[in-house]
């Protein structure tokens, strides 16, 4: 399942893979702003009882303020798992910067989505 | 390099991005880093969206003013609302305080901007609004290539 | 679509840009077309140098307003500066009139703006500064492709 | 011969082609601000007594206010040809609308430069 709702002038990018775990690619600007509509549809993903875990690939993201902070820690909690259940992947500096300041060092990780869907399997199945 | 600008908006969220661009224009000639920009943004973007979803609680009659001034390599600038104001400013600048749980606010701003400035001070008074006054210096700008040759 | 902003700065050329910019991406929500948005830009980059080099001489102490309001589709901008001011108004807005041949001024930024404005209105008093505003009507935004599949 | 001055953030190229034409092709924002300096790179070519005619290829200009009106004015000036030796290419439909307002209308061209290097060289050789 691939759809891409409208978010400002870019795109943003989700996918639901195998084994519930959400794909969120989210493009252009952050910011409070926007944060709304990202979260609107993780949610509506989550709260459909389909999603157990998500992987926030910024990548795409040309600039993030604490707002995304915001949506990615209210996004744990709608998951009910506050300890896993979350990687983010290819923050810029700055980002990686803003994470650690807001103790979400631990989930920050190296490598591609595959990777990180491993990550996530291996947490949430206990293996 | 010297110059001046302010940047008046209504209080409403779409002119977050106006006020990030216009002040990351404003900064250019300097030729900054793209993390010194990208930190110099971020900083604007949390003082202005801070003066527009708790100053003025989303009332588009709101403005928000933006100053800036440039010295030599350094930027100087100022936000103000004319809203609520801060009842206890050492309490709203704690890590992960925020009086706006419910919008999803992470309370991780006012540490941003002390992290990613040279100099912030914040001034405010229930009541009567808020003026946030940061400094930023840019790096000197690096030679792209010798002229060995 | 409604919306409001302001843009002061100090009068030096570099300055220039910086309004075109700001002023473009304050409309950029209407989705204009390419020309209108061209249009646009050359107005105020017209208004605002004319601010700078003929009011205030490029004093780089005068400081050049630019004020924009946004009601539907329709955007008003007032340009505005406290020069020198212009004696005779409506010789000034005469096609190929320049007090400036000097400087390699064409004589066309009125009539230019005349052109590319649905409504222009010029104030200006010698010794007091210049208005200059103008409405610009943005053509309604075309569906990129209909549903019919 | 080719040479790059720096002008802003893009580059304006210039050529001195055979038979004394040169080719401006002025890049990124041409207002106020920007045309002082095209104004002495053509200016130099020019007063060098090299120059005869002026192709002003705009098809990189992104932007272009009445002070582009004024530099070209200026270099037909300079020529001492204000009836020839000077071609316009590739403006915007907004600058063609500022060229006709200003009594430009007829320096404009379609084709490609070297069409309008033998348009110049007609003119300026009474061929
Ligand atoms: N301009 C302002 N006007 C009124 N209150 C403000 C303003 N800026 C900050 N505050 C207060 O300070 C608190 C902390 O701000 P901040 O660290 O940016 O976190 P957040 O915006 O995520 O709540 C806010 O929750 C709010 O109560
Ligand atoms: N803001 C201003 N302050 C003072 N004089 C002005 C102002 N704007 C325009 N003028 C006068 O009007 C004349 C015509 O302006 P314009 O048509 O834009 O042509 P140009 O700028 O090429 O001279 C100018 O030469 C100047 O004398």
């Amino acid at each position: 399942m691939n759809y891409e709702p409208k978010g400002g002038i870019h795109m943003n990018h989700m996918t639901l893979a195998p084994g519930g775990i959400v794909i969120v690619r989210p493009a252009g600007e952050l910011d409070h702003h926007t944060a709304d509509s990202i979260k609107r549809e993780v949610s509506r993903l989550i709260f459909g009882g389909k999603a157990t875990g998500i992987i926030w690939d910024l990548g795409n993201l040309q600039f993030m303020d604490s707002a995304g902070i915001g949506l990615i820690l209210g996004r744990m909690r709608d998951l009910g798992a506050v300890d896993g259940g979350t990687v983010i992947l290819n923050p810029s500096p700055t980002m990686r910067k803003m994470f650690e300041l807001s103790g979400l060092g631990s989930h920050l990780a190296e490598g591609t989505e595959e990777d990180a869907m491993k990550r996530l399997g291996g947490i949430l199945h206990g293996k | 390099m010297e110059n001046e600008m302010t940047l008046s908006f209504a209080a409403i969220s779409e002119n977050e991005a106006l006020a990030r661009m216009t002040l990351t224009f404003f900064v250019a000639p300097l030729d900054p880093t793209l993390e010194e920009i990208s930190e110099y943004k971020t900083v604007i973007s949390e003082a202005v969206t801070n003066a527009i979803i708790h100053g003025y609680e989303e009332q588009r009659t709101g403005i928000v003013r933006v100053h800036a001034i440039l010295d030599g390599r350094e930027v100087t600038v100022t936000i103000s609302d004319e809203g609520g104001g801060i009842d206890n400013v050492e309490e709203a600048m704690q890590p992960m305080y925020t009086s706006k749980p419910e919008r999803e606010r992470s309370g991780m701003g006012f540490t941003i901007m002390e992290s990613f400035t040279d100099n912030l001070t914040v001034d405010s008074r229930r009541g009567s609004g808020t003026t946030v006054t940061f400094k930023k210096k840019f790096s000197p700008v690096q030679e792209a290539c010798s002229s060995v040759g």
